[in-house]
């Protein structure tokens, strides 16, 4: 495989974890990214931002938690996790989330973030 | 005894099936008379017997088979909405054998004859 | 002749639950499960007439899966059985998704 | 088969004609309901009111046209089509429609009419 | 180091061209498909800063099958060949679907 | 010349796949280098050679076809996706010859290569 270290990924989530399978198939994404060494970012937006929420219980309606497969992100050296503020807000959700080293960024941070990456998968 | 026909539309990947079957065990151990559920749009997608989720996920249709046997429910797969995803009643290994091969003719029948139908 | 409105869709991402508000009547029942759980801080919940009598309720185990904080003074936390009741109990279902 | 003419069907459709199979879907279910002489009513709300505006042309994206097939409903007894005349505004859609018979309905006017109907698919 | 958006969810259906607007920058450039083409007449469209030098685009024919009129005094119809194109001269591509 | 890749994740039953058809065969009708389309999600769903369209449907399977013929246009279906929606590489008539069986490994090398990666 031919590696390219400058070329940054970054995967926006906008869907609510449970009755959408669109976070798995996202999270299966980072971490194969992950796993080839390529650079990836995180991006949570809209309803996604309820993917990042402390003390959910997937368990509790018949889902395989895969959000603490989120726990994993370290280990493959994903990083870069960003938080749209507003989203949080227009939600009313607390800036803690079940995984450590997520930064809160306002609109133009999160726009000007997501704007470094060659490639943009969104789900 | 009140009468109950159910409306599936939602794909056996996403949790919103997994409430559904879920409503429709509560409703055939709280006496409910289900008198039959009709799988339509991306629910029919469970019916296909080379479905593979992983064994450490919840298993939709070893479920439901279990209500088909237990209860003697009528699963009715909707073949026009069926064959659009890929399902064939004509290959070998194809649609999982406790589903009946109905036409919409039969939701028809299906909200004729409950007292209420309702859509998951 | 209420209706039960079943509610699985999160009116943040979509424009379902906005579209059961305009057909609710006097009487009726709503029941946020699934995804629809987390409108219960959606500011849309604060349109619902309060002399409507309209009966809010929601699936506590999808809420809870969901670590959504349930306000008792606004909702009835219920679960499977009493959503199979009242499916019995209204006149007609539709359901939001 | 069972007939109880007093039985009341109604298809609520929200979703727009093309991108989404939905309303070739809930069609399906209308001329079937039709041909079994169920009493059907058809309602359009939301993005569903676009399957009613005028002049659209799906051979133009490779779509074959079902919305054509709204003509056929005079002839499968169905009578009551009901659209919702806020959608209508929101949208800035006119009165106007490609079927005849199509009754512009007020939302408590819209609601009302729902309510009669002992089973509603929402499409 | 423009973005191309390509839009193609109605927002009176969905969130996502809200979302869309949230991330946009000076310059970048917006192709509505699909459904995207019925965000010509949704209000949200008014929010675009005129002084960001937003390109506003226009699938015609998924337009024309809609019955959308475009003002072309605000919305460039643009064919599929331009699409392309603009796929190759922008820096990267956000598909909001 | 550039090269493009291309994920598709809408079902073929949905205009949405008829609009990424549209974009490849533009791409490549305009001489783009199109190095691989991905398809992942509902987009697997194209693959599964039972799939039915009516006749008088737009038949996108058969325009994938001679896309594929014509400009060797590599198709990679990611078998994960494909296995939750009951295709299978085990069964006979089941996953379409013109698609190569994949993993999300093959995702990472499109976007490596591509200068350019588009999702539909």
């Amino acid at each position: 495989m031919s590696h390219n270290l400058q070329k940054l990924t970054a995967i926006l989530n906008s869907k609510a974890p449970y009755s959408n399978s669109a976070g798995k198939d996202a999270l299966d994404i980072a971490l194969i990214f992950g796993s080839f060494e390529q650079p990836t970012s995180l991006f949570f937006q809209g309803d996604g931002v309820y993917q990042l929420t402390q003390a959910q219980n997937g368990s509790i309606i018949d889902v395989k938690d895969y959000l603490k497969t989120f726990a994993a992100f370290e280990f493959y050296d994903i990083e870069n996790i960003y938080v749209c503020q507003r989203s949080l807000k227009e939600r009313g959700l607390p800036s803690y989330f079940h995984i450590d080293q997520v930064q809160v960024l306002t609109t133009d941070e999160f726009a000007a973030k997501l704007a470094i990456h060659h490639t943009v998968f969104r789900f | 005894m009140k009468k109950l026909a159910v409306v599936i539309t939602t794909p056996p990947y996403s949790n919103l099936s997994a409430t559904a079957l879920d409503y429709v065990e509560t409703a055939l151990n709280s006496g409910v008379e289900v008198i039959g559920v009709f799988f339509y749009q991306d629910g029919v997608i469970l019916a296909n017997q080379q479905v593979q989720i992983a064994s450490d996920e919840f298993q939709c249709i070893a479920h439901w088979e279990m209500l088909h046997q237990t209860f003697n429910l009528p699963l009715h797969l909707c073949i026009t909405a069926a064959e659009k995803r890929g399902l064939s009643d004509e290959q070998p290994n194809n649609i999982h054998s406790i589903f009946t091969i109905s036409g919409l003719g039969e939701l028809v029948e299906l909200a004729n004859k409950a007292d209420r139908m309702v859509q998951f | 002749m209420p209706t039960l409105h079943i509610v699985r869709q999160s009116a943040f991402n979509t424009n379902d639950f906005a579209q059961c508000l305009q057909v609710l009547r006097n009487g009726d029942v709503i029941v946020f499960i699934d995804d629809g759980c987390y409108n219960l801080h959606h500011k849309l919940i604060n349109t619902v007439d309060s002399n409507a009598k309209i009966q809010l309720n929601v699936m506590e185990k999808h809420a809870q899966a969901r670590a959504i904080i349930i306000n008792k003074s606004l909702y009835t936390a219920i679960n499977m059985n009493t959503l199979v009741e009242l499916t019995m109990t209204t006149s007609r279902v539709i359901t939001w998704q």
